[in-house]
């Protein structure tokens, strides 16, 4: 019998002696960490970085309690500031739960890319983290502003984040599909952007609306309506609700909650141009209806999805013409489609795709759907 | 010089374990962008000929192995010389994977331990499972394989909310030189490295399946190692995948489902372990009977401890970090391994099958070749 | 006459040797027809039956018509063929053949001074009932359990098996103790080679005596060094003839009450005869349960205390805040609090199995008290260590007969876990491995070889097929005659449907 | 540092021949002590010196001479 316990005993005894005599390198006890929640990035007047580290302070009274502490910190460099955060709060930082970097304005219209290397390569850094952007004047401000339904800033808006579907207001990006996106030059990077908003006398987080890069700049913001807009285009809508105004022609505003959404987005070649050919095709129900006017019956509801859909493409419209003239930015990954399904035609146009961007014509066809009218048959109003 | 005997299916299982070794983890054909996929499977079907040699080689002398199989046909000087360069390719192998998982353990898992301590103890476990023997190692890739396949199933499922279709596309777009240099790095590795097994499979318990069992690894975990290259293509891009040091890593760590399951990076790592550990305990085994047959001792385990010290030695000082790794491994390796892989291998095929036709004419009475490479 | 001074003295001898020992009883009478035919009789007390000495050996003899004129051959022939009415009689003659006899609760019956004796097995002591093993409960299935009376215990495996083919060997060994054993095992079955080696281990051991079966065990068992055991045990007669028709070999050894089984897998740690008396569905669940069971008891503390202390990203982050939160004030690391806990809990587990039952019942309150409620209030433990350390104890109960291998599997994870994390945890499993496969117990792999074999071998190993389904006795052990379940039972059956 | 290396090596030499030490012949254990003694004296020299020669660097070189690059 080969004695293979032997070198069994080698083992242990190896992992004994050394636990004893060298030490334990990334032995680190849960309880020394400070975990940080979220991070947000400005940039002070001489070039130096200036991080505000929301960090979970436990404490433990009885029973467990979490608060928000802020450590402030500067340095030349991303990782400089965060080590030094180590001073001040006396524990290393644990960066794997941190939820949220906020980035300020400032500095994403300099070089986004500069602040977000430490993220990328650090091993300890998670990918799956919400990068978004300010809009207020310094991003610390809205990491230090105070949550609503939770104690830390950041996990409130991580739950804000996740709700993204049923809202449509912002894009759903988290932080690796912005690498990718940095690593693939075709396609125009986008961030959702925060603000803070006022309630009850104390400010607190909104996310909503888009910030547009072109490279790791940024170059211009989309309002929420416009999000929505443009994530029909990226074809990345799953719900929310579409808002139409005195519709079709009476005074009632209508509320349609959108169910499912497809985007179909395809090149063509039109007597010899190139357009993008979008198919929209949403599937809504009648939410609301504030007003008497009848949208439920047969004609109402024809009447209703004509103005439905003219609506849905006016919006889609304007926008893209806003973001094709004025940022000149593919944020809806036309280049990426043409190199996809036509790819001899892309390696004509790729090294000129600015240019021909900016030329662009879109061919839009919006089909809405109403497949029902939630749980009631007329709209609510007093009887006769 | 050995009693040990593994069965067709445990040297299929070992074989499996061997070649998705460090490649699962590393990533291959990378050269390719989206179209690695297309690479690894052409070098898949370029590989079976030079497999067909391989096993054509084992079965014409059954139950020897490589070095045996030198000495008969070439001389015991000669033999031992030809020998010479296979035990360095299996020192050198056994030694770079070693230092793959040094790597990959101090960049993704602990950065703060020195390098040497996770090689060294994994080189100490792999001195442990090659002493034990082939047929333990055999054993042991059996339960192994269950563990690997279980976790590569359930992991590729989870990651399906996060694939992107669209990165393979367009199919073939990169072009030729690419896709030809893809190919290249995935034949070398790892289905190249196979060659290892001709130095270690006088075990087989049947002679005439040797070219079966050669064929059905490769296409197993040929087949494997494409789909999970489509994977990773589909998760991260091709050029995400060009800036990572370790895509499957990558790839699974952005699973995240329900908020619940995720960071479940930790898979990847078990697979690389469990199939690390089998690679470098063959390669240490191949190498301590190499050094055996050449020096003339009758029993290779008692050099195997030897060796792996030597090899987790090597495996400390070959590079100098993780960049001069990757930059080896994909400028330098292809060139440097194929001919220890194709040309020798081919060459001593060649000879030996020549010797054969000359001595049967000599006496065409006795036709005794077992002609197992047909099948 | 010279014969005659011989078996004098042989009984002289005999009553000086036990002098001082009063249990040894030497018991004078003559015939009431013929007094000048003495007799002595001499047994120990205790150990035999007073009533039956009474009743059948010197009732009879007394009273017996016996003639001075028959020679010693012939005298000896009359008493034990038509006077001596007891069940087993011989004749013998010798001090060395007759004390084995005298120690074991026979009677020898010296007649006048000859030198051959009459030895009339009249043996009775105190014995244990057959109870219901302790350790191997069951629901179902039969109560009875082996005893420490080795006759008791082959009569229990003899009654299961109703043909020829159950072959008992018996044997000696201790040279002090003349410990009896038998193998027992059915011809046609049982695997010649490894009963060769049985034959040979056991011929083998030089010791002064075997108390236990565990004796038998470390002395004959593969890698010694071990701490998985290449020998199973077990003290139900049905679980013997359970393996024996597996083709399995069993040792029953005198003075205990269990007998061992070879060769051994490492399976059958998780097979209990249970599942072969409930449904197979149920009896696969509780399998599987056991398997699972095993991995929490060797893994979780490792797993614990390296995810808590190395691999904090892979937690979800409210469970990280909360064993962050309940570790703040703790004093000691992890590490130390694991292995404290774990010692804790091996330490009452200990200290209530050799307490009475009823101080017992006052341990696990104080232990639950002390360790539980207290320790954490106090900030001396942490509560996610607690339960840890409770999950450990109980899945570590699961799989009973693995207990203490089981410690040592936990411990050794648990530093290597504590050195470099869920590597460390990994390379000791790997380690597990190789050592779990390069086992042989008896020539058998101790790991089944999961290619080579059948599936049909497989369905009783994870799962507990329907016995229709177990057509076949494991591969690996038997070689021939592997059919289990007949053709015609299988059509039998058919036909009742 | 060298103190270390050579107990270590020292250790796993004993448990690695324990148990058939008196089996082997001398030849086997002269090579065998050989070679352990090889490797203790790089395991314990790359403790002093900041680059070991490596044989990475002179494959690389000769395979680019051989390319052409």
């Amino acid at each position: 019998m080969v004695k293979n316990n032997k070198l069994f005993c080698v083992i242990t005894m190896l992992i004994c002696s050394c636990i004893i005599f060298t030490g334990c390198w990334n032995y680190r006890e849960v309880e020394q960490l400070a975990i940080a929640s979220g991070v947000a990035v400005d940039e002070k007047s001489d070039g130096i970085t200036h991080l505000t580290i929301e960090v979970v302070n436990i404490g433990r009274d009885g029973k467990a309690t979490y608060e928000p502490k802020y450590i402030e910190s500067d340095g030349y460099t991303f990782f400089e500031a965060a080590r030094k955060a180590v001073t001040k709060e006396g524990k290393k930082i644990y960066w794997s739960h941190a939820k949220v970097v906020i980035i300020s304005e400032e500095i994403a219209r300099k070089d986004i890319a500069k602040y977000l290397d430490f993220l990328f390569r650090d091993a300890e850094t998670r990918e799956d983290i919400w990068l978004l952007i300010s809009k207020e004047k310094t991003a610390g401000e809205i990491l230090q502003s105070k949550g609503m339904l939770k104690p830390i800033v950041s996990f409130q808006i991580d739950d804000a984040m996740r709700s993204q579907k049923s809202i449509t207001r912002f894009p759903f990006i988290q932080l690796y599909e912005f690498f990718d996106r940095l690593f693939y030059k075709q396609v125009a990077p986008i961030l959702p952007t925060i603000n803070l908003v006022e309630q009850h006398g104390e400010k607190s987080t909104h996310v909503g609306g888009t910030a547009i890069f072109k490279g790791e700049k940024l170059i211009g913001f989309l309002n929420e309506e416009d999000t929505k807009s443009m994530l029909w285009l990226r074809d990345e809508v799953k719900g929310g609700l579409i808002i139409l105004k005195n519709a079709a022609g009476t005074d009632d505003n209508v509320t349609l909650e959108i169910y499912k959404s497809k985007s179909k987005i395809t090149p063509i070649v039109q007597e010899g141009v190139l357009k993008m050919k979008v198919e929209v095709d949403v599937d809504v129900s009648v939410g609301e209806i504030m007003g008497t006017s009848d949208f439920i019956s047969s004609p109402g509801r024809q009447k209703l999805k004509a103005f439905a859909e003219k609506r849905v493409e006016e919006d889609i419209n304007t926008m893209y013409t806003l973001v094709r003239d004025n940022y000149n930015a593919d944020v809806f990954g036309f280049g990426r489609n043409i190199e996809m399904k036509m790819p001899d035609v892309w390696k004509q146009i790729k090294d000129d795709w600015d240019n021909f961007y900016a030329e662009l014509e879109l061919e839009l066809n919006v089909k809405v759907n109403i497949r029902g009218s939630a749980t009631t048959r007329v709209p609510l109003k007093a009887g006769k | 010089m050995n009693k040990e005997k593994i069965s067709d299916i445990q040297s299929v299982k070992l074989m499996i374990l061997f070649i998705f070794g460090s490649t699962l983890v590393i990533g291959t054909g990378g050269e390719a962008g989206r179209d690695a996929w297309i690479s690894i499977f052409i070098a898949v079907i370029l590989a079976i000929p030079i497999y067909l040699v391989y096993s054509r080689i084992l079965s014409l002398f059954p139950g020897k192995d490589l070095f045996e199989i030198l000495e008969l046909n070439f001389g015991k000087f000669f033999g031992r010389i030809i020998s010479l360069p296979f035990i360095w390719f299996a020192f050198h192998l056994g030694a770079l994977v070693l230092r793959n998982f040094g790597e990959f353990i101090s960049t993704v898992g602990l950065p703060e331990t020195p390098k040497i301590v996770p090689i060294i103890i994994f080189g100490l476990l792999c001195i442990w499972g090659a002493k034990a023997g082939i047929e333990t190692l055999a054993k042991c890739s059996e339960y192994f394989i269950i563990f690997v396949v279980f976790l590569l199933i359930v992991f590729s499922f989870l990651t399906i909310p996060i694939i992107d279709t669209d990165n393979i596309f367009p199919v073939l777009g990169s072009g030729y030189k690419e896709i030809m240099s893809g190919i290249l790095s995935a034949f070398t590795f790892p289905f190249g490295e196979v060659v290892i097994f001709m130095m270690i499979f006088s075990s087989l318990r049947s002679k005439s399946s040797t070219s079966k069992v050669f064929i059905s690894a490769l296409l197993l975990s040929g087949v494997t190692i494409a789909l999970l290259s489509v994977r990773n293509i589909m998760i991260l891009g091709p050029d995400t995948i060009e800036a990572v040091y370790f895509p499957s890593y990558f790839a699974i760590g952005r699973v995240n489902i329900g908020n619940f399951l995720q960071r479940m990076e930790i898979a990847v790592t078990v697979v690389f372990i469990l199939s690390g550990f089998i690679k470098i305990a063959l390669c240490l085994t191949a190498t301590a009977r190499g050094v055996a047959r050449v020096i003339g001792f009758d029993d290779y385990k008692i050099l195997i401890t030897p060796t792996g010290l030597l090899m987790v030695n090597l495996a400390r000082n070959i590079y100098e970090d993780i960049v001069e790794m990757f930059d080896w491994a994909f400028k330098v390796w292809p060139y440097y391994a194929f001919p220890f892989q194709v040309i020798l291998p081919v060459l001593i095929w060649i000879f030996i099958e020549l010797k054969q036709r000359a001595k049967n004419k000599a006496n065409t009475t006795e036709v005794t070749i077992d002609d197992g490479s047909s099948g | 006459m010279e014969k005659n001074e011989s078996t004098k003295s042989d009984l002289i001898e005999l009553k000086t040797m036990f002098s001082n020992d009063e249990t040894v009883t030497f018991r004078e009478f003559c015939c009431k027809k013929e007094p000048s035919i003495c007799f002595c009789i001499t047994f120990v007390n205790g150990m035999i039956d007073k009533n039956s000495i009474h009743s059948q050996i010197i009732k009879p003899i007394i009273e017996a018509e016996l003639d001075d004129t028959l020679d010693i051959n012939q005298l000896l022939n009359l008493i034990s063929k038509e006077i001596v009415s007891a069940a087993s009689v011989q004749q013998s003659s010798g001090l060395d053949n007759i004390i084995p006899f005298l120690l074991t609760g026979n009677t020898i019956l010296f007649v006048r001074e000859f030198n051959k004796v009459i030895i009339i097995d009249t043996s009775d002591w105190d014995k244990r009932a057959i109870t219901e093993p302790e350790s191997e409960r069951t629901v179902t299935g039969p109560r009875e359990g082996f005893t420490e009376n080795i006759g008791t215990n082959v009569m229990l495996i003899r009654r299961k098996f109703k043909t020829r083919n159950l072959k008992l060997e018996f044997k000696d060994i201790g040279s002090e103790t003349k410990t009896k054993i038998c193998i027992c095992y059915i011809e046609g079955i049982v695997n010649k080679k490894i009963l060769q080696e049985l034959n040979r281990r056991i011929e083998k051991i030089d010791i002064d005596g075997i108390l236990d079966a565990q004796y038998l065990q470390e002395l004959i068992k593969d890698s010694p060094m071990s701490p998985f055991k290449t020998i199973g045990y077990t003290e139900r007669p049905d679980v013997v003839a359970g393996k024996l028709l597996e083709g399995r070999i069993a040792i029953v050894c005198e003075g205990t009450p269990v007998a061992i089984t070879v060769p051994f897998t490492f399976v059958e740690y998780f097979n209990v005869n249970e599942d072969y008396y409930s449904n197979f569905y149920y009896a696969t669940i509780n399998r599987i349960i056991r398997w699972v069971g095993f991995f929490l008891a060797s893994s979780v503390p490792a797993i614990y205390l390296a995810l808590v202390t190395f691999h904090q990203e892979m937690l979800p982050t409210q469970l990280l805040l909360s064993i962050s939160a309940s570790r703040q004030n703790v004093p000691f690391p992890t590490i130390v609090e694991a292995i404290l806990m774990l010692f804790v809990f091996e330490l009452l587990r200990e200290t209530s199995v050799r307490m009475p039952t009823v101080i017992g019942q006052t341990i696990s309150i104080v232990g639950a008290l002390v360790i539980g409620q207290a320790a954490v209030e106090a900030e001396l433990v942490s509560a996610p260590m607690i339960i840890v350390a409770a999950l450990t104890g109980i899945t570590s109960f699961v799989v009973p007969k693995m207990q203490g291998e089981l410690i040592i599997i936990r411990l050794v994870f648990l530093m290597s876990a504590a050195y470099i994390g869920l590597y460390g945890y990994l390379f000791s499993v790997i380690g597990m491995f190789i050592h779990l496969a390069s086992l042989r117990s008896f020539g058998i792999p101790y790991m089944l070889d999961i290619g080579t074999f059948k599936p049909s071998d497989a369905k009783d190993i994870m799962v507990r097929a329907p016995w229709q389904e177990m057509k076949t006795r494991p591969k690996l052990v038997v070689q021939k005659n592997r059919n289990r379940v007949g053709r015609e039972t299988k059509e039998g059956d058919n036909g009742e449907k | 540092m060298f103190v270390m290396m050579v107990l270590s090596y020292a250790i796993t030499a004993f448990i690695d021949l324990k148990s058939n030490y008196k089996k082997q012949d001398k030849v086997k254990l002269a090579v065998y002590f050989t070679l352990m003694a090889i490797s203790c004296a790089i395991g314990s020299i790359s403790g002093y010196v900041e680059k070991m020669p490596s044989p990475a660097e002179p494959i690389k070189n000769i395979i680019f001479t051989l390319m052409g690059k």
